[in-house]
């Protein structure tokens, strides 16, 4: 196969032959199955200059699909030593490595594994990839016993079925849920793709927004104009659909509030109608705010990457704060994003103590619980506005949407936080419906494109991941005829309008705080009549 | 080790037998097995053993306990005066309560108020053994009705199915109401289910119940005891050749202590 | 023939299933066979309950509209299992052969050979229905892949005054 | 294969203490040096590894949060689930390492007719898990009687609950009872469920037929073979008061028990068994999430290389001005 | 599922607590009873069964009752019972747990209750007693496990619980008719040798329990948001009716029976219970009082316009309780025993301690059936959100 | 961070619980290693009714069927491979030669944490 057929052109699917089939090994383990590398489940390869720019060992021209993938020289060693260095540094990698039972609670519990059956994405088998080199490598029983004990031989085949199947995780945490011990596939993943990118094996969907991230302060590469003329083409957009004129401060020192959100919220469909959002709540509530050109994203793929990565993107947000002189840190509707600043941003780029503890100007609420990291939730910053009486909602004018909501993995299993965005629903929709109970709040199934997943070459991928997700959606929609999945992460709001545009096409994904503008009732605003996305309120009613 | 694969083995038997539905004919016919049980034992030359009571020469020693204190000495019954709580194995009551059905309004008065000695029936077809969900209480090849005091569970059903409330229930630890426990018979624990025995033990070493002895002792010669399937024994001969009643015959459970008034 | 198969049901469904797995990576369709417990694997279970309802569909000669559903429930799952279009519908074809061999047996059986090509011709007509119904998702796909395309860059072609219009409608009947 | 070689390993165990002590008659090696040498690698093996797991720093704080966090004063947080302060931390350990609170959690996917996916509760693993946890903690508590002398009371009241019923002589202990049951049922889920049987190694089923073993030849030596019990109880005590006694008495499958628990004691530190002490060394389960209010230390950190503001300015500037954004440095 | 018990409300906590505050002082008292034995009791000589075993007889009927619901919902289809076909076969769960364990703290020897199954005895009622309770109660879970979790998922239950339904109708009947066997095969006891006792421990099932579970159906409904619906709620209402009817005929079939033939062993029971013999008069207010809130109950239901507010529906349901509850659970062991097979007069009453054992017997009974129903109302507001 | 001092917390309590009985026979001055001795009965009284050692191990077996048959079959004596005959009783035969319960029977029981439940009825000693 060369490496020029992609799943997306018709080259790709005249080369399957009709009645063509594999035939199956008889009694052979995982461990003898060398992988399949099969379009439309792996990514690309970084482009060499985003590794180069970013500063990431061996970067070279490669394809997943190539027999050779031009590692370097000593590779087993760079992998060998990086497992011994990480071992030795995370306590999670070196007791996940030690104390899994076999257990099996984890195995249905993750989405790739529910959608495609494929038994290497069970967590526990997604682990044992790392673990029986860890076995082999690092124990006296599999260096004595090999397999036997559990391990086997570190090879080249090991590193393409790593690269396969790492990729092939949203580092979720899903299966962290059920495990007895807790055992997270997350900071697996994390730390088998740390290894890769040692040898210079990574996926260019992430890397190349890192490298974006890293110039521009944002992942999508938008520069400091193109981000002026966005919110201000988005303010046009307001004012034609309330008659109301709103400011979007960039880089203004002295301001109280930094905001900090996603960039997916600046550019794609239908996260700007969130963004939009954010900036008719800001100016009907006064708010003394401003967004940053520097730290003009909040998302961060270096989680995707690599703790340094994280740390190298991460810095951008206190040292912009400090540089503007806010009081405290809002941030916008993200799911990863908030999985770094909720437990990792204050660890590695605090302590933050030029800031205040986080303070609702309205409400007069002090955010204690954030008290120390000071960047507190949008949607905990709404829900006490609402509590208080501050908004002035009209949620019939949402009427037509019958909403479900979707907890986004991050904010679920890194945070906590259930109860805020299902309060704002609540209060902006008269229609909310959950999803069976399963599937929701922690046990909340993955849109399959977190992690750095969502891109095009691995839809197919994608769908499966996400027909769990995609089954509980339509089961709310057949039983409620739920017409709308609100999430806040941007990639969720990215993600899930494909995954429901395939398993569901009736259900259309927003997020809060679109929903929270469209019921809004603004001072000075015209008579309502289309809603953020310039539809007629109440056309999908009719419909 | 033998008897522990015994054990084993009977007690497979039994689970197996819950998965049986056979047993449920097997009450209906219940009285037919008791039946053919005393024939067999019959048949195969076995001992039937009985007791007859001679109520007026019982009678004639007024207040005379020598046989209840001789059986309940021997047997360890605890002395508890709570008449509630009370444990006895042979004791005398009146005539009227005994012979309900044969005493009538103008029987004389000595006749009504005559002590009677009572005690277990150790019928041939008894209704404690029937109940017992333990065969704790079961009937002996040569007549007696005996308590297996380790298999049973305090239940009381057995109590309940007595029509002669022979059977006593150890409402609480008897061994304080023993003067002076005989270290040869065990004393039962509380909440068991115990009663006549017919001196079973006594019988094995070819001694005569202890009631009976002690009643020949006396010089009453009131007790007569023997075996029903010896045509020459004298409790055959005295049963067959006098009117003899026993309790509550119409409920059909033979009993095997035979009065004379 | 209706009652020979009607009689060799579970035998074929079973054959039919285990082909239709095949079309797997081969680890996964070890494993989705292995994994005897029917609801352990919610694809291999889709697979084997709508090829059940599907083979007594052939046996009653349903129409194409009661088949059509139940159908797009495989095809809508095997379309997105990293297996190309022509294997996505494969497993109707593979039936064919699975009959012909649980009735090798009665090949004895004089009218067995027409009434069998009769029942062929039904599996040809569900194979059309296959190849329609994998078209229409993939097509499908193919849309979405265009739309989500057009969707990450959505402010600026907005910006830019890119006409909307020429992105692919909504599939009809979605009802979106 | 993977069975195989577990089963044919434990077999091959059972065969060296039969041959050891019933034909060869060596009882101070299997009733002395090895269970001392068992212990020990017991105790140190497993203080070594936990003490290895410990020298491996927390860098970051990264509790897997299942409750709702603690945020605004009107909202309800769940400290079991989404602990904030270190005392409901402990709380949530707690119910995780005596009720397996997280596998009471498990689902099972299935797909029903009309092809709905549905996440149905499914309570089996944590039942028979928690069944033989319980019941073997029980099992363990009344062998102290065979290591301390008086016997301590609640160990005699243990053991008296424990064969309340009284069926055969010496009485059936229910926990013994439960834990074969258990032990059976955790192997019968791996063989028969196609999932776990995919993913189990011979280190999986090994335990488990080391410990149905060990339950085996308890019950045989307490209902079935029958040995003296004063002798097996002078072997162990002369264990612990460093005496060794040779148990003449003993049976020999008594032995067998002994080896086969000794087995067990050095294997364990290093085996998946460490789940025991790993269990408490989780950082996605021990930790509280309050990273927001209570800052984290990661000993390790180290500066890395970022893109200061100054590099941004310089690289953007004329963009800025173009649009009007405000300069550091006009 | 189970989880849905761990949280709740304060008033369930609360309940929890109460009941489990029961539970304790019950145990308390039967540790004392097990080291003292039975003598802590009331029961004596001639009236060796008491409370606890009538209890036991009362709740028999309760765990029988669960096949009215059973019955028309899956013979015929009678879709009104859908809601709460449940809720009948968690009370029966509750009812047989609390049958078993009102047995097992009658027994002397409990350590060797196992006996009845180790060596096990056909011609004895009581095993077959045990018997059929066991069965009840493993017929019960599975299936209300079953089509629960089936009405959860939303999916129609496995197609092998049908015929455990099926056969799980007439053995609600069997565990009474059997429960009536232990008593109406014995010779000594001339007051319970009678045909009808099967008959009448069926009617007077069929009435308490559906009351009680109307009852239990208006707290549900009260207190949470799980309505029952009034339509199963009045069709059980009237077959509360109908079945009390019966009761109170039969109960005055076998009056005549004693009185008219005028056979003294036969007699004696019933003027112990409703006149006193001999100055013994214990049970007499307790017997009219019972027969006189039951007839009250029932003329006061016969009237579908009262029957139909749900107040009046209640308290007439609770009359028929507390009527059946005295009849059966006190009048029906102890008159059986009074005169005793002797003619002797001896009268019964529960001592403190037998009555706290037994409210702690009802403690775990409504623990379990408190946290049942939660999960039940729990997944079916889910449902219903 | 490595939260050191709980983790040698719990580790040193681990260990302690593993090896208390080691520390607690210690702490009693290591006495218990030997069973205590039995009083044996006098030479005169014979031989037991089966060899020492078989006694020792199953005795409660012997006692449990000898129940079962002189209870439920009327067994109540025993031809033994000697040739004498024995009554099956554990207070005529048993403590026939056994003279004291507390010195025998006890010592035993106590040292191996054995409560059986014969003398719940059984009278011990001739005359007790």
């Amino acid at each position: 196969m060369t490496s020029e057929a992609k799943p997306d052109q018709m080259a790709y699917y005249d080369r399957e032959k009709l009645g063509q089939v594999d035939l199956r090994p008889g009694g052979a383990d995982w461990m003898d199955v060398p992988v399949n590398m099969r379009p439309g489940s792996f990514i690309y390869p970084a482009k060499e200059k985003h590794l180069q720019y970013f500063g990431l060992p061996n970067p070279r021209q490669w394809f997943p699909t190539d027999p050779d993938w031009k590692l370097p020289a000593n590779w087993k060693e760079i992998i060998i030593e990086g497992m011994r260095e990480r071992l030795s540094k995370y306590r999670s990698f070196q007791v996940f490595m030690d104390i899994c039972v076999r257990c099996g609670a984890c195995a249905d519990k993750c989405h790739f594994f529910i959608g495609g059956g494929d038994p290497r994405n069970m967590p526990v088998l997604r682990a044992e990839l790392l673990r029986s080199i860890y076995r082999r490598e690092f124990t006296q029983a599999g260096k004595i016993l090999g397999r036997l004990a559990g391990g086997r031989e570190l090879t080249v085949d090991v590193i393409k079925e790593w690269f396969y199947y790492f990729y092939q995780c949203t580092e979720c945490r899903r299966c962290s849920v059920f495990c007895p011990y807790g055992i997270d596939t997350a900071e697996i993943t994390m730390m088998g793709r740390e290894l890769l990118h040692l040898l210079g094996v990574n996926v260019n969907w992430i890397m190349e927004p890192v490298a974006n991230c890293f110039r521009t302060g944002n992942h999508l590469g938008i520069q400091p104009h193109g981000l002026r003329d966005t919110l201000d083409f988005f303010a046009d957009d307001i004012e034609e659909a309330t008659g109301v004129r709103v400011e979007a401060p960039l880089n203004r020192k002295g301001a109280e509030v930094l905001f900090v959100t996603p960039s997916g919220d600046f550019l794609a469909d239908p996260g700007t109608y969130t963004c939009m959002g954010y900036m008719c709540l800001f100016h009907e509530i006064g708010l003394d705010y401003t967004f940053s050109t520097y730290a003009s994203d909040g998302g961060n793929f270096g989680l995707f990457t690599s703790h340094e990565a994280m740390k190298r993107l991460n810095a951008k947000i206190y040292a912009e704060a400090r540089r503007l002189g806010v009081k405290w840190i809002l941030g916008g509707e993200c799911g990863h994003m908030w999985r770094v600043l909720n437990q990792y941003m204050d660890t590695m780029n605090g302590p933050a103590d030029f800031l205040q503890v986080p303070t609702s100007p309205l409400t007069g609420t002090r955010f204690e619980h954030a008290r120390s990291t000071k960047m507190i939730h949008i949607t905990e910053f709404t829900a006490d506005l609402i509590k208080h009486g501050k908004l002035n909602l009209d949620p019939s004018q949402n009427d037509h949407v019958r909403v479900t909501f979707h907890d986004s993995c991050n904010p679920a299993r890194a945070m906590g936080i259930f109860e805020e965005p299902r309060y704002i629903l609540r209060s902006v929709c008269n229609h909310f419906h959950e999803m069976p109970e399963n599937t929701i709040r922690e046990k909340t199934f993955c849109c399959g494109g977190g992690a750095g997943l969502g891109t095009d070459e691995n839809m197919e991928m994608r769908l499966r991941g996400g027909m769990p997700r995609a089954s509980a959606v339509r089961h709310v929609h057949e039983k409620h005829g739920v017409n709308h999945l609100a999430a806040m992460c941007a990639i969720d709001r990215a993600t899930l309008s494909t995954v429901c545009e395939y398993w569901v096409p009736e259900v259309r994904v927003t997020g809060i705080h679109e929903l929270v503008t469209n019921a809004l009732v603004m001072k000075g605003q015209k008579k309502r009549e289309v809603n953020l996305r310039l539809e007629p309120i109440g056309a999908q009613a009719e419909e | 080790m033998e008897s522990g694969r015994r054990e084993f083995l009977k007690t497979a038997a039994g689970a197996a037998a819950l998965g049986l539905g056979a047993g449920a004919a097997s009450f209906v016919g219940a009285e037919a097995l008791a039946r053919s049980r005393a024939g067999q034992a019959a048949a195969g030359g076995g001992k039937r053993y009985a007791l007859a009571v001679d109520t007026k020469k019982c009678a004639e020693r007024e207040g005379c306990r020598a046989c209840i204190d001789a059986c309940h000495v021997t047997h360890n019954v605890p002395r508890i005066e709570n008449r509630e709580e009370e444990i006895k194995w042979v004791w005398k009551e009146e005539a009227e309560w005994v012979f309900q059905d044969r005493v009538h309004e103008y029987s004389g008065a000595e006749l009504r108020r005559r002590p009677v000695l009572v005690l277990c029936n150790h019928c041939d077809n008894p209704p404690c053994v029937r109940v017992c969900p333990t065969q704790a209480t079961f009937k002996s090849a040569d007549g007696p009705v005996m308590m297996d005091p380790h298999r049973c569970i305090g239940c009381r059903y057995c109590v309940v199915g007595c029509p002669y409330g022979a059977r006593s229930f150890n409402w609480k630890d008897p061994r304080p109401y023993i003067e002076h426990v005989d270290p040869a018979y065990p004393p039962r624990a509380r909440g068991v289910v115990e009663k006549c025995t017919m001196c079973s033990e006594r019988l094995a070493h070819g001694l005569l119940p202890a009631c009976v002895e002690a009643c020949a002792r006396e010089g009453a010669g009131a007790l007569l005891f023997g075996d029903m399937n010896d045509p020459e024994s004298e409790i055959r001969k005295r049963v067959e050749s006098s009117l003899s009643l026993r309790r509550k015959e119409h409920l059909g459970t033979r009993p095997q202590v035979y009065y004379t008034l | 023939m209706d009652e020979q198969l009607q009689a060799k049901r579970a035998e074929i469904v079973r054959a039919w299933v285990e082909r239709t797995v095949e079309m797997y990576p081969a680890d996964a369709a070890k494993f989705l066979l292995r994994v005897n417990d029917p609801f352990s694997n919610p694809v291999g279970t889709t697979i084997a309950l709508e090829l059940e309802f599907l083979f007594d569909a052939l046996l009653r000669d349903v129409p194409p509209d009661e088949v059509v559903p139940r159908l797009d429930r495989v095809i809508q799952i095997t379309s997105v299992q990293d297996v190309g279009s022509a294997r996505a519908v494969s497993f109707v074809f593979a039936l064919k052969e699975v009959i012909r061999r649980a009735l090798a047996a009665d090949r004895a059986d004089a009218g067995l050979l027409r009434r069998c090509l009769e029942f062929e011709q039904r599996i040809d007509a569900l194979a059309l229905l296959a190849f329609d119904s994998c078209s229409r998702f993939l097509q499908r796909i193919a849309d979405i892949r265009v739309r989500e395309a057009k969707r990450r860059v959505w402010s600026l072609m907005r910006m830019l005054k890119v006409d909307w219009d020429h992105l692919p409608a909504e599939e009809e009947g979605a009802g979106g | 294969m993977r069975i195989l070689v577990s089963l044919v390993a434990v077999v091959a165990l059972y065969l060296l203490a039969w041959v050891g002590v019933g034909v060869l008659g060596l009882r101070t090696l299997f009733g002395t040096v090895l269970p001392y040498a068992a212990l020990a690698l017991f105790v140190c093996g497993v203080a070594y590894r936990v003490v290895r797991w410990a020298a491996v720093p927390v860098p970051f704080r990264i509790p897997t949060t299942c409750g709702q966090q603690r945020s605004l004063e009107w909202i309800k947080p769940s400290p079991l689930e989404n602990p904030h302060t270190g005392l409901q931390a402990f709380l949530r350990m707690a119910l995780e390492v005596l009720f397996f609170r997280s596998l009471l959690r498990n689902t099972k996917a299935e797909v029903r007719a009309g092809g709905r996916l549905i996440q149905g509760s499914s309570k089996w693993l944590w039942a028979g898990a928690l069944a033989f946890h319980w019941c073997f903690l029980v099992v363990l508590v009344r062998h102290t009687r065979f290591f301390t002398e008086p016997v301590p009371w609640c160990v005699n009241l243990l053991a008296h609950l424990d064969g309340f019923l009284q069926v055969g002589v010496p009485a059936m202990t229910l926990s013994s009872v439960v834990l074969l049951g258990a032990l059976g049922f955790l192997l019968a889920r791996r063989l028969v469920t196609g999932q776990v049987r995919y993913i189990s190694l011979p280190a999986d089923y090994f335990p488990l037929f080391l410990l149905l073993s060990i339950v085996a030849t308890g019950l045989l030596l307490r209902h079935v073979v029958r040995t003296d019990l004063s002798a097996v109880k002078e072997v162990a005590m002369g264990l612990v008061t460093f005496a060794p006694s040779p148990g003449e008495g003993a049976h020999w499958l008594f032995y067998v028990h002994l080896f086969f628990v000794s087995v067990l004691l050095a294997y364990f530190p290093f085996s998946k068994l460490m789940h025991m002490g790993g269990v408490f060394l989780s950082p996605t389960r021990n930790l509280a999430n309050n990273n927001r209010a209570v800052r984290h230390i990661n000993p390790w950190d180290y500066p890395v290389k970022v893109h200061t503001y100054e590099e941004y300015e310089g690289e953007f500037r004329e963009k800025l001005k173009t649009a009007g954004i405000p300069l550091e440095k006009e | 599922m189970l989880e849905k018990a761990l949280r709740g409300s304060g008033k369930y906590w609360g309940l929890v607590g109460f009941l489990l505050v029961l539970i304790g002082a019950g145990l308390g008292c039967y540790l004392w009873q097990f080291r003292e034995g039975l003598q802590i009791t009331g029961l004596s000589r001639d009236v060796p069964w008491g409370f606890y075993i009538s209890q036991f007889t009362f709740l028999v009927g309760v765990a029988a009752s669960a096949v009215i619901l059973v019955l028309p919902y899956y013979l015929h289809d009678y879709k009104a019972f859908g809601r709460i076909v449940v809720l009948g076969e968690f009370l029966a769960v509750a009812a047989v747990i609390m049958c078993m364990l009102f047995v097992f703290v009658d027994m002397g020897q409990p350590m060797r209750v196992l006996n009845v199954m180790l060596h096990p005895t056909p011609q004895s009622v009581m095993f077959w007693d045990v018997l059929v309770l066991s069965g009840y109660l493993v017929l019960n879970v599975v299936i209300s496990r079953v089509t629960f979790s089936a009405e959860v998922k939303g999916v129609a239950p496995a197609a092998w619980i049908r015929p455990l339904i099926v056969l799980s109708i007439p053995w609600a009947v069997s565990i009474h008719t059997v429960t009536a066997f232990l008593y109406s095969g014995l010779g000594a006891r001339p007051f319970w040798l009678t045909a009808i006792l099967a008959p009448r421990f069926l009617a007077s099932a069929f009435s308490s329990g559906p009351s009680l579970l109307i009852l239990l159906c208006l707290l549900l409904k009260k207190f949470t948001r799980f309505d029952a619906g009034s339509k199963a709620i009045q069709k059980l209402g009237v077959i509360v009716v109908y079945a009390m009817l019966v009761n109170i005929f039969f109960v005055g079939v076998e009056l005549f029976t004693a009185l008219y033939s005028d056979i003294p062993e036969h007699k004696h029971h019933f003027q112990y219970l409703f006149l006193g013999l001999e100055g013994k008069t214990m049970m007499v207010p307790w017997m009219w009082f019972s027969q006189t809130v039951g007839m009250l109950s029932v003329l006061f239901l016969l009237n579908p316009k009262v029957r139909q507010k749900e107040r009046f529906l209640a308290l007439g349901c609770l009359g028929v309780i507390v009527a059946i509850w005295i009849e059966k659970g006190l009048g029906m062991v102890v008159g059986g025993f009074v005169p005793s097979t002797q003619g002797s007069l001896m009268e019964y009453w529960p001592t403190a301690p037998e009555v706290v054992i037994g409210l702690g017997v009802y403690g775990i009974g409504f623990l379990v059936l408190t946290v049942l129903y939660k999960v039940a109302v729990s997944e079916r507001e889910l449902e219903e959100a | 961070m490595y939260d050191g001092g709980k983790v040698v917390f719990g580790l040193a309590l681990f260990v302690a619980l593993c090896t208390s009985p080691l520390w607690l026979s210690v702490a009693r001055g290591g006495g218990g290693a030997e069973a205590p001795p039995l009083q044996m009965p006098a030479p005169a009284a014979g031989k037991c009714v089966r060899d020492g050692e078989w006694m020792r191990n199953s005795h409660m077996e012997l006692l449990n069927s000898w129940r079962d048959e002189v209870v439920r079959e009327g067994k109540r004596s025993e031809q033994l491979a000697d040739g004498r005959v024995i009554e099956k009783s554990l207070t005529k035969t048993c403590l026939g030669c056994h003279t004291d319960k507390t010195q025998f029977c006890d010592r035993c029981h106590d040292y191996v944490g054995v409560k059986p439940f014969c003398f719940d009825c059984h009278v011990e000693t001739a005359g007790g």
